[in-house]
């Protein structure tokens, strides 16, 4: 165990006051990360040539609502595809100011990733490409992991997106099209 | 036995029509195809006169009509792609660069 | 002089780009999955990967029930393997608690999931072949397929919902003639892909259906966080088996197979040779399998006998107290992988001290490989979609979750 | 009016329908579809004209390879929105045509080839004797034929081929 | 004249020599590239070499008297005027395949070594071979129509290859002049063409061929003869570099070095001499042209000699020397003495060709050094290049038991017997000075101590096998091809006997007393020796300073400068060229023309301004005027019925 | 007269007869032969009042049936007429190209010979070929008037297939008609009555004496053409491995995506008698057609020197019955051929087309003629 502290220490040293705690347990080292300036840190996480966690294996977030404060933690997993070593870095991020660096110009493999936290627990990613919903649609509304959404909650029917730019030939006429204006008629 | 006549009368009709075709139509595709009926008209009297004459150069020259009409589907339409490209229609009125 | 403004830029002519939903209801996208293309002919200028069809809020649901309630929905991620899944989420609360299984345990739970792997490689290599067109080299896969799954639901029950590990132990041990019947279906499986090997591997059109398209490098395969056969046809020595390794695949002999270009047909080569691996894993378990019991000896975290739960108030109060508040899992977070079919599943798990878990985070290995999409197919052809999907074997439930 | 002379009357008038529809229709593919026809209906007017193998050729060459380019064009620019009838246009363009048929009729019924048809032989348009015209009298133009034809490959080639 | 007794015979094979040749270079052309570097090279000498045998083999069946005709097809046929494409092969036309192809040869493999490693060694070759083949059918052509093709291709072929470096400006600039001052001479040779098929046609003779012009000669006024001979000659003096319009040769020494030896030593620039011989029935009759050729000659053979003393530049010597040599040619066929001109064409070939590779074969183990300032002491290094050169330089100069003694002399009696003394004086004096000037270079070139540059100095080297054959062939070739020719006294002419019969009686080898012959000879062995002395005596100590340009004075100045004569015609002719046509350009040009065509397009835009109004750019809107026009074709020959 | 009209009609319904049951015949066949090949058991739940026994007329019954009694959707956005137009235009040449395939030779009955083809057409395979190009109509149409991506897709890939298989097609034709010098398929299957050594020159001594006994069929005289020949009508059926313009994993199902019930059946009809015609021209044109190995008008003459003398019936019988068994066969293969390989790409199937096939018989073309010319200076 005490190989695994140095190597905690050797982060500590390498990242300064950056790093706000380290731990272990179960034989997990874990460190907690000032989310300022997250992106300099994960680069230097990953091309230091003695850490070199240069695989990311996992983004996610857990919402500790009404436990801690602040009240989010993003929780990264990355892994030294070297020895197999892994670190799990926690950031936390407070409510008010749901937003850390994006992880995209490192790993771009973090682009689904942090896209899923953004849609489940609404945190925002700065600098994200293309930030989007991605599990669920985008008329949904609310952030559905965050600890305050209800479990039985149900969302609004979402009206029938419109089709653009398809070709109909007027005189085409089969069942659907007179359905349809039927339909119309009747509403008028 | 159909007279020889008839067949040219009805070949003058074709053309007219598609003369008419390439006169009226705003889409090259359509003037190309109503070129490909005016040869046809064409091809039909030659065939009804080599026919009537019983010499075989009529058929050989619409045979080679084919090929001349090939030929000119492929680069007319090749044209109508070059173009559609530039100006997002087909419409013949579009491309006047040929004036001054 | 009036000339017309008309500057003809032949280089840069405006493209006839279409635009085209694949999926989410098509015959390439099996599990559900919607590609927002954008092609010039045939050609992938542009793919935008849609998923969630299949979305069922399963960190949600398992924040409503027990630590053990949670097992039948990990059957539920990745369809084709559930055993492993089940494998992978056992341990990581073991780990969380600080237990370990006993030996016989370990020993079955390899054998499970090496079955399931047998069993996860089969159904993609045999539906993406099928999906080429090549339909009665992807039946065969089916077939193998098939006699694995006849084993599965002869040890657990069912063929697909499997739930058969607990936490701290197994539902129940091996069947008798466990091990005559995986010999002898692994003879007849090991035929099979000798006969697939015939129709695919060595026939040309396949090979080229199949060779240099949907290629990823090394670095960017690491850099997208792909993991499993994805991973090593890229050419990086990296399973989980091998790197971290747990239960006790330490002590078995095998191998992991690399490929070189990483295109589909390096993926393809890369699962079938997985298959004979895992075979072998499972013949070397079986033959060494150690005599025991399958359940760790903690009341804390085991349901008592049913003769004690009958026959005594404490045994039934034990009983009601684990069924009805779930164990106790100390409070902490663990993260804890294992090789999934498609890659590392990893488990991350918060535990709050009460019986229920306070968050269950899946590292499903198809989402992020689904990340990845766009990289492999842009400047392929439409038809290149198919391989190039099947070879990264989206499977809906985890990837949507 | 004899048999032949009822077939050549509804060949003719389907074939009048057909161009009709080539010209006035709206929807490209209509237009193509009806030439298509039409194509057909040349082709078994030759038939009937003791011409087999040209016939066969018309089907083979305009309707199996021109006009399913044609098609292959259409789908490929896909150009969506009908085409407006102008009304003045459209029967100025008629009246014209009808002025050309006018003139054409009784220019082209003027000539003076024979009236009834020279009885033919057996063999009179099949394939040996067109091939035999073709290959003797006719080789040159022939052989220009086959590069005229190359030339509109390459020619096609260059103008629809984008610079990558 | 003299309808020549001689038989005539077709032989297919002849066809075959210009056409192998003409074939590699097409196959260089398409398949060059693929084909590799190497294998290009070797495949171009393979097939002048093909060309080599079929001549050798040629002029093995020749009979003395007969002629080898091979018609190939007609070419052009107008009424009775008739030029074919057939080749011919007399005693003439088999020395000359002789030299072409052999010299050819020899060059082509030389070149081998020598452009190894040149980027574009297969465009060259494609060139040489190319030259190869119009060389061959100026020669073997058997109508002046032909041998103006050949003469023209051998024009083009000189261009690109003296600008073959064409990425250095002043390369292409020599190659445009070489190109621009032959095009003057060229106008006179086609003006020559011109003016005798229309006097021929007069009489009512339509033909350019060489076989049935001298049966029509007698058919002209001497006038026009002399009118026609002096327009010819204009042609030879501007391809043959003569007086006034040598200027391009020394400029096109730009050109890789086998092309100098080969083209501007061997055989192209010889095509003048050989022009007047082959039409020597024209030129005999016409003593008036003869005597100018005679002058011109002398003149240019003196002057290009006196030139040659001064200069620096290794190859810019040797291009003088050339000139002179070629003053002294067409010194012989002004006095008549074709057969001695051609003799001296021939001998030249050898050892000029052999000097010139001789100089590449220095310039290539120097680096591509060219000025002698900056050689010296080369003995030593290039022990091959150095003999071979030595007895190059002999010939030259015109030692005893040499190539170009027997010529040379021959020339000289010729000029003495003939009763020119003048004549004789200037060649005897310009023998001298080309004995000096050609032992200069051999002395600051080889021996004394060596200037070469110190960074040259490690690399030098001797040139490989394919370049160093060539030369010992060309040396050989230097000292006994002139005893073919040796003067009655010794063992009498093998050469006149076999040309002779070509000029049948155009001029009968005179032969004077034997001891005056013996007396003249010596009077010119004496000066040569002087001038050999002279320059042992300047140059060959070592340590010898070598006079730099600046520092050069007098007479020295005027002789290194080529007594300016580029300055001159700079002067006169390409000045006031520039300046006129700046005047047109930029004044007369915008002002008058333009503004004629623009006035006319003016007012043509006024009236179209009105006009195109109707021209809608629509092409439905044309098609009503195309059907308007036809229902109104239509609609008169229905009248018409 | 009527009599003459009579017969014709009586062939040409007897063809269309058995063109179109076997196309369903086919439909059954595939299943079951796929069933057999990727141990399943196939089609089996087809029953008519409980009665499943019959499997194969079950199917041919059931399967029109269920097609029929399907809803038939147009697109809303279709062209409805040319949604309608284009199932036909998919069977009718599929259909007609028959009718100039000779099942059989003549037919004496009575005094009256009957040539046993539906029409002897001088331009026979010219027509075959310019029906078979009509072929692709069906397909473009319907997949532009069904107004979907896919189809658009699909039809353009099948148009630009069967263009590019045609020139493939009849090339490969080519070194047939200049060996047996007719374009007329009757000539064409007579022709192939003969023996080598009967075609074989004298100088080809060893030739005639190893293989002189075989009979000049087309696959013994032109074998590269046949695998040509096979490819390109393979493409022309559009299945797997050129199956692009339907694709189903890539493009749904194509051209087809939008089309139901009987107008589905009608593709899928013209599909497999587009199968039973490529058989039958395989097999006329290079199998013999009705030829028996040996048997002449009046019987079966070895070269050995043996005869069995025959009925004139039964030759006939016998010479349909080996022109049916021969096409089944041919069907049979490409069955097997569809159930064996998988799907080519757009741009691969095109590269096969221009740059293997079209080459490889052009050279065979060309070694055709020359060796032809050959023969008739040195007969």
């Amino acid at each position: 165990m005490s190989e695994t502290s140095s190597h905690l220490q050797d982060i500590q040293d390498k990242l300064g006051h950056k790093v706000l705690e380290t731990s272990q347990f179960r034989g997990d080292d874990v460190i907690i990360l000032d989310p300022l300036e997250l992106r300099e840190t994960f680069r230097i996480l990953k091309e230091d040539s003695a850490l070199h966690f240069d695989f990311l294996s996992d983004i996610t977030a857990v919402d500790y609502w009404k436990k801690k404060e602040p009240r989010f933690e993003i929780v990264y997993q990355l892994l030294s595809l070297q020895d197999g070593k892994r670190l799990r870095v926690r950031v936390p991020v407070s409510e008010e100011s749901a937003a850390v660096d994006s992880l995209t110009p490192l790993w771009r493999g973090a682009d689904f990733m942090e896209r899923e936290v953004w849609d489940l627990f609404g945190i925002k990613f700065t600098d994200h490409p293309d930030l989007r919903r991605i599990l669920l649609y985008d008329e949904f509304k609310g952030h559905p992991l965050r600890k305050d959404y209800p479990v039985n909650l149900w969302q609004p029917r979402v009206p029938e997106r419109p089709v653009d730019g398809t070709f109909v030939d007027e005189r085409s006429r089969n069942k659907l099209l007179r359905l349809k204006k039927t339909l119309a008629s009747k509403d008028r | 036995m159909v007279p020889l006549d008839y067949y040219l009368i009805l070949s003058a009709i074709i053309f007219a029509i598609g003369v008419v075709g390439v006169l009226i139509r705003r889409n090259l595709i359509i003037v190309l195809m109503s070129i490909e009926l005016m040869l046809n008209a064409v091809n039909l009297t030659f065939i009804a006169f080599a026919n009537s004459l019983g010499s075989m150069d009529g058929q050989v020259i619409v045979f080679f009509v084919m090929a001349v009409a090939a030929a000119e589907a492929v680069i007319g339409l090749a044209i109508v792609i070059s173009v559609f490209r530039h100006r997002q229609s087909l419409d013949p009125q579009e491309m006047q660069l040929l004036k001054w | 002089m009036s000339v017309p403004e008309t500057k003809i830029d032949t280089k840069n002519l405006p493209a006839e780009i279409m635009e085209l939903q694949m999926g989410p209801s098509h015959p390439a996208t099996h599990g559900t999955i919607k590609f927002n293309l954008r092609l010039e002919g045939e050609k992938v200028l542009d793919c935008d990967v849609e998923v969630g069809y299949l979305h069922r809020g399963f960190a949600k649901s398992c924040e409503q029930v027990t630590w053990t309630q949670v097992i039948p929905y990990t059957d539920r991620l990745n369809y084709a393997s559930p055993l492993i899944n089940n494998v992978g989420y056992a341990m990581a609360v073991e780990k969380l608690i600080g237990a370990e299984t006993p030996p016989r345990c370990q020993y079955i739970r390899v054998i499970v999931s090496e079955l399931s792997r047998i069993f996860d490689h089969l159904t993609c290599c045999g539906m993406a072949s099928s999906e080429l067109g090549a339909i009665t080299a992807g039946f065969y896969m089916i077939e193998a397929r098939e006699m694995i799954m006849r084993i599965i639901e002869n040890l657990t029950g069912a063929r697909l919902t499997v739930t058969y590990v607990r936490i701290g132990g197994l539902k129940h041990d091996l069947p008798q003639d466990f091990a005559d019947s995986v010999n002898r279906t692994f003879k007849i499986i090991r035929k099979l892909l000798d006969d697939c090997d015939r129709l695919l591997s060595r026939n040309r059109i396949f090979i080229d259906r199949m060779s240099n398209i949907g290629v990823i490098s090394k670095e960017k395969a690491i850099s997208y966080s792909l993991t499993g056969p994805i991973l090593r046809a890229s050419g990086v020595n990296y399973d989980v088996r091998k790197t971290n390794p747990y239960l006790v695949y330490d002590q078995f002999d095998f191998d992991v197979p690399l490929g070189t270009k990483g295109d589909n047909y390096d993926r393809f080569v890369c699962r079938i040779q997985e298959i004979e691996q895992s075979m072998k894993i499972v013949e070397q378990a079986l033959k060494s399998l150690p005599v025991g019991p399958v359940w760790i000896e903690d009341p804390r975290f085991v349901l008592p006998d049913k003769e004690k739960v009958y026959n005594s108030i404490e045994g039934l109060m034990h009983h009601f107290k684990i069924i009805m508040e779930g164990i106790h899992v100390p409070p902490g977070e663990t993260y804890f992988a294992v090789e999934g079919g498609n890659g590392e599943l990893g488990f991350y798990l918060v535990s709050d001290g009460a019986g229920r878990p306070y968050r269950v985070r899946v590292r499903p290995p198809c989402f992020i490989a689904m990340g990845a999409f766009h990289e492999m197919i842009e400047g392929y052809l439409l038809a290149d979609i198919v391989p190039t999907f099947g070879m990264i074997n989206m499977i809906g439930g985890e990837c949507d979750r | 009016m004899n048999g032949a002379q009822v077939g050549f009357f509804i060949l003719a008038g389907l074939l009048i329908v057909s161009s009709l529809w080539v010209v006035f229709q709206r929807n490209v593919v209509h237009s193509a579809m009806a030439l298509v026809a039409a194509l057909f209906l040349v082709a078994i007017l030759f038939l009937t004209l003791n011409a087999p193998m040209v016939g066969v050729l018309q089907i083979l060459v305009y309707a199996g390879a021109i006009m399913v380019l044609f098609l292959f064009v259409i789908m490929f620019l896909n150009p969506i929105g009908l085409e407006q009838r102008r009304r003045l246009w459209w029967g100025f363009g008629a009246l014209a045509g009808l002025l050309l048929a006018g003139a054409l009729v009784p220019v082209l019924t003027n000539g003076d080839a024979p009236r009834d048809p020279v009885v033919a032989t057996e063999l009179f348009g099949g394939p040996e004797e067109l091939a035999r015209s073709l290959f003797t009298d006719f080789v040159l133009p022939f052989e220009i034929a086959s590069i005229l034809l190359l030339v509109a490959i390459v020619g096609a080639v260059v103008l629809a081929k984008r610079e990558p | 004249m003299v309808a020549s007794t001689s038989t005539v015979a077709t032989l297919e094979l002849l066809r075959w020599i210009p056409l192998i040749p003409l074939c590699a270079c097409a196959i260089n052309i398409f398949f060059g590239r693929a084909l590799g570097h190497r294998t290009a090279g070797v495949l171009a000498s393979a097939a002048v070499g093909v060309s080599l045998a079929l001549a050798l083999y040629v002029f093995w069946l020749l009979p003395a008297t007969g002629i080898f005709h091979d018609l190939l097809y007609t070419w052009i046929e107008s009424g009775s005027f008739r030029v074919n494409l057939s080749f011919q092969v007399d005693a003439l036309t088999a020395i000359m395949l002789l030299v072409v192809t052999g010299i050819g040869f020899l060059i082509h493999i030389y070149s081998l070594g020598y452009m190894a490693h040149d980027d574009g060694k297969v465009r060259f070759f494609i060139y040489l071979n190319l030259f190869i083949f119009f060389m061959l059918l100026l020669v073997m052509g058997d109508n002046l129509l032909l041998l103006f093709v050949g003469w023209e291709g051998v024009g083009l072929c000189s261009y690109l290859l003296v600008g073959f470096w064409y990425h250095d400006a002043k390369n292409t600039i020599a190659g445009n002049k070489a190109f621009i001052v032959n095009r003057i001479g060229d106008l006179g040779f086609i003006l020559g063409i011109f003016l005798l098929v229309t006097e021929l046609g007069r009489q009512g003779i339509w033909t350019l061929d060489f076989a049935e012009l001298p049966k029509h000669v007698s058919l002209l006024t001497p006038a026009t003869i002399t009118l026609i001979t002096l327009l010819l000659f204009v042609g030879a003096v501007g391809k043959s570099a003569q007086i006034p319009l040598f200027v391009w040769l020394p400029d096109a020494m730009a050109g890789p070095t086998p092309v100098s030896a080969l083209i501007h030593a061997a055989t192209m620039v010889t095509a003048g001499v050989y022009m007047t011989a082959r039409l020597h029935f024209l030129f005999a009759p016409a003593p008036y042209t003869l005597s100018i050729i005679a002058i011109i000659g002398a003149a240019t053979a003196f002057f290009a000699a006196t030139v040659a003393i001064a200069q620096n530049d290794i190859k810019k010597v040797l291009a003088y020397s050339t000139v002179s040599q070629l003053g002294y040619m067409f010194l012989a066929v002004g006095i008549g003495a074709f057969s001695a001109a051609i003799f001296h064409l021939f001998t030249h070939a050898f050892f000029k060709a052999c000097l010139f590779l001789g100089s590449g074969s220095v310039i290539h183990a120097l680096d591509g050094e060219q000025d002698m300032r900056k050689m010296g002491g080369l003995r030593s290094y290039l022990p091959k290049t150095y003999w071979t050169y030595v007895i190059a330089t002999l010939a030259i100069a015109g030692v005893p038991l040499t190539a170009g003694f027997f010529s040379k002399d021959l020339i000289l009696w010729q000029a003495f017997s003939h009763g020119s003394y003048a004549l004789w004086l200037v060649g005897v004096v310009t023998a001298g000075l080309t004995a000096f000037y050609m032992f200069r270079q051999l002395f600051m070139v080889f021996h004394g101590s060596s200037r070469v540059e110190d960074h040259v100095k490690p690399h030098i080297h001797e040139s490989p096998a394919v370049m160093t054959v060539p030369l010992i062939v060309l040396a050989i070739g230097s000292i006994f091809t002139g005893w073919l020719g040796a003067p009655e006294y010794l063992w009498g002419s093998l050469w006149d006997r076999w040309v002779q019969p070509v000029f049948g009686g155009a001029h009968g080898a005179e032969h004077g007393p034997v001891t005056t012959e013996i007396l003249v000879t010596l009077v010119t062995v004496a000066i040569v020796a002087i001038g050999i002395y002279l320059a042992y005596a300047r140059y060959a100590r070592t340590g010898t300073r070598v006079v730099p340009a600046e520092a050069a004075a007098g007479l020295y100045r005027v002789l290194l400068n080529s007594y300016w004569i580029d300055e001159f015609y700079d002067r006169i002719a390409v000045r006031p060229f520039t300046r006129v046509s700046q005047w047109l350009a930029q004044i007369f040009d915008p002002l008058v023309i333009d503004g004629l065509v623009n006035g006319v397009a003016k007012v043509a835009r006024g009236f179209s301004l009105i006009w195109r109004e109707a021209q809608t750019g629509n092409v439905q809107h044309y098609l009503i005027g195309f059907l308007a026009a036809t229902l109104a074709l239509l609609i008169y020959y229905l009248r018409q019925l | 007269m009527i009599v003459d009209i009579g017969i014709v009609a009586i062939k040409a319904f007897l063809v269309l007869f058995m063109v179109l049951n076997l196309a369903g015949l086919l439909g059954w066949v595939e299943r079951k032969g796929s069933a057999l090949i990727q141990d399943r058991i196939g089609a089996n739940r087809a029953s008519i009042f409980g009665f499943a026994g019959m499997g194969l007329v079950n199917t041919l019954i059931a399967d029109p049936l269920k097609f029929l009694t399907k809803e038939d959707f147009v697109p809303p956005s279709g062209d409805r007429f040319l949604h309608t137009l284009a199932p036909c235009l998919a069977l009718f040449p599929a259909l007609v190209t028959f009718a100039v395939i000779p099942f059989g030779d003549v037919l004496y009955l009575g005094d009256r010979v009957i040539n046993l083809q539906v029409a002897n057409l001088n331009v026979g395979i010219l027509y075959i070929f310019a029906m078979g190009s009509l072929g692709v109509y069906g397909l473009v149409i319907g997949a532009w008037a069904s107004n979907n991506k896919f189809s658009l897709l699909g039809g353009v890939r099948g148009s630009a297939q069967m263009i590019s298989y045609e020139v493939a097609l009849g090339l490969s034709v080519i070194g047939i008609l200049m060996v047996y010098g007719t374009l007329e398929l009757q000539e064409i299957a007579r022709g192939q009555g003969a023996l080598l050594r009967e075609l074989l020159p004298e100088s080809a001594g060893f030739l005639r004496a190893t293989v002189g006994w075989l009979p000049a069929w087309g696959i013994f005289l032109q074998p590269v053409a046949f695998l040509l020949f096979f490819t390109a009508a393979v493409a022309e059926t559009k299945r797997i491995p050129f199956d692009l313009p339907e694709a189903e994993s890539e493009l749904v199902a194509g051209s087809h995506v939008e089309y139901s019930g009987g107008k589905f059946l009608m593709f899928f009809a013209g599909e497999f008698a587009e199968i039973v015609t490529a058989a039958g021209l395989m097999t006329t044109l290079f199998f013999g057609g009705w030829q028996v190995p040996y048997l002449m008008r009046d019987g079966f003459h070895f070269p050995w020197g043996a005869s069995i003398l025959l009925p004139h019936v039964a030759v006939v019988l016998l010479q349909v019955g080996a022109f049916t068994f021969k096409v089944l066969f041919f069907c049979w293969l490409q069955i097997l051929l569809r159930w064996t390989v998988p799907r080519f790409r757009y741009d691969q199937v095109m590269r096969l087309g221009w740059k293997m096939l079209l080459p490889v018989a052009l050279v065979n073309v060309m070694i055709t003629a020359l060796v032809v010319l050959y023969m008739q200076h040195n007969p």
